[in-house]
């Protein structure tokens, strides 16, 4: 498990009409459509990069930056040509090997060592970026749920059970009665003086409520001296919201458990 | 091929979410590997056999063969099959009273007094449950269910008849 | 009962939908059947090993224990599979392989590693499927997130902890 299969029997470079390519074609000539998946095929300046490096198999602590760099330009011309969108990586990454080389065409004062190459921290980049495509295929490699292995399951037959019901007594019976005929009076009260509601005002309430509070319980937007309307108003708001991804409505995985809203906690970009 | 054979059916049947037909059970075979239904059915014969080392059967049912936990393993496998027991919603219990206490009532008379619109799934969990049925249709356009409580409703409270709901005035005697 | 409670465990285990630890497989028995996690995890060996003739292996994640598939059968098992076998993008990969080995981790660091902005979508999707999630922040300004894998991660890949993950060649190894 832990043998690791060379790169690029791992990542195709690029697909063509679905079939992976691990390799250019020798020869020069390339489709233009085919070019422009390869092309977008690259995660980067760095990965075009080490793709160049290894496609000549340099070493990676020795690269010869002006012909690499004159490489790397080519394919950055030819993004430019296909109008590819061009990250401003790409263009960041050719003044950064611009710069190398004109330093390599320095004169040196002192005798080099390593830490005075201009190359040194591209390389360091070069070998951690290459690590990361190594864990990546790493990853790819492992043998995961839903590809070598499954679940397994039985089916159950089980006893007939009885689902146990919930109780109620006659005492509680008797207090929602009560409770809900004492609503029904406020709820005639106060429908007289109806104040016009509208959804949006009431969505900017429900968020201004969520910045006080992580946490809100679904009925708590409702009050009943607001009657009908003002639940309609409240449960349009609430979907609006929901509709929108601004706010989360949880549950407890039980029957009945009550509603809580929530902020939606954004993955920022 | 033989002896895989067996296992194969197992690890397809162990993973399957449904009953499969030996006709099913071909399909999963190319060309190549040449399993017929005759061949399926002898190895079902000896997944049969050896299941009986293991906590679960092989059975066919109408609709195919299928592996199941044998019935001696059911008592520690409805473990996690377990809910905890649910519990009745303010919403369940207002309707209930409501039908009990204003029995015939209309959903649009339960509207009316509740203020919102009547849950439908809480309705069904109250026929459900034989608590409440549909008692006849009120002779108005549009003729709308009247709903009242049945006797199992009356049985469940210890009631002898409706007369003998607690009346709100007595609701003070009830809560001390 | 010796005997009995592989057959138990495995029951029981062919009837979770997720993997159980020892502790959670004691909670299965009652004090009168006094099996406690010496037992049960006695019985896991055993069965363990009885599996070996089976279709289906006994493994432990980061999650519990578990029953899957032998991965010679999967070539059959994929047939029945509606969804076709899901498949990772490079960046997809790549973000979590670094996160996996690295962590905790910030965006920035991510960045700075790949060269490229941290795809939005990307670890969306990861923490989505629950694979990652923000451990803490780094006490420095900005208090970045700090990126890590969860349980859910590790059972996926059939592993126990992250110290199984295959260490990565040492860079200069990488040169060939």
């Amino acid at each position: 498990m832990k043998r690791l299969l060379p790169l690029s029997d791992q990542l195709p470079l690029a697909l063509v009409h679905g079939q992976p390519v691990h390799q250019l074609p020798a020869d020069l000539y390339i489709p233009p459509d085919a070019l422009e998946v390869i092309l977008d095929a690259f995660e980067g300046p760095l990965d075009l990069l080490l793709y160049l490096i290894r496609r000549q198999n340099l070493d990676i602590r020795d690269i010869p930056i002006a012909e690499v760099t004159r490489q790397y330009m080519d394919y950055v011309e030819l993004m430019k040509a296909f109008r590819l969108d061009l990250a401003a990586d790409y263009l960041l990454m050719a003044a950064l090997l611009a710069e190398i080389k004109s330093r390599l065409l320095l004169p040196r004062l002192t005798p080099t060592n390593e830490e005075d190459d201009p190359r040194a921290e591209l390389v360091r980049r070069l070998q951690d970026y290459e690590q990361c495509q190594q864990a990546a295929a790493v990853l790819e490699a492992l043998p995961r749920l839903e590809r070598e292995h499954w679940l397994v399951q039985t089916s159950v037959e089980l006893p007939l059970r009885e689902q146990p019901l919930p109780a109620v007594d006659l005492k509680a019976l008797l207090l929602a009665f009560q409770a809900v005929l004492q609503r029904a009076e406020q709820f005639k009260n106060h429908q007289v003086k109806r104040e016009p509601l509208s959804i949006r005002e009431r969505m900017t309430q429900v968020l201004i409520a969520l910045q006080a509070k992580p946490q809100l319980a679904f009925s708590e937007l409702f009050s009943y001296e607001e009657g009908r309307r003002g639940v309609v108003v409240s449960l349009m708001a609430v979907l609006e919201l929901l509709k929108a991804q601004m706010i989360e409505i949880t549950q407890a995985p039980e029957p009945y458990a009550p509603l809580y809203l929530s902020r939606v906690v954004a993955v920022s970009a | 091929m033989k002896m895989e054979l067996v296992l194969i059916l197992e690890a397809i049947l162990l993973t399957a979410n449904q009953p499969l037909t030996v006709a099913q059970l071909t399909q999963f075979f190319t060309q190549d590997e040449s399993v017929d239904s005759v061949a399926i059915q002898v190895a079902l014969k000896q997944l049969a056999a050896q299941t009986q080392e293991r906590s679960f059967d092989l059975i066919e049912t109408a609709r195919g063969y299928r592996l199941q936990t044998k019935q001696r393993y059911s008592q520690w496998v409805v473990k996690h099959q377990e809910e905890p027991i649910p519990k009745y919603s303010r919403v369940f219990l207002e309707t209930l009273a409501l039908i009990a206490w204003r029995q015939p009532i209309t959903r649009a008379e339960l509207e009316a007094i509740r203020g919102v619109a009547v849950n439908a799934n809480v309705l069904k969990a109250l026929i459900e449950r034989d608590w409440v049925r549909v008692l006849g249709h009120k002779p108005v356009p549009g003729r709308p269910e009247l709903l009242g409580t049945t006797k199992q409703f009356l049985d469940y409270f210890n009631l002898k008849s409706l007369d003998d709901l607690p009346q709100l005035a007595e609701l003070k005697d009830l809560v001390v």
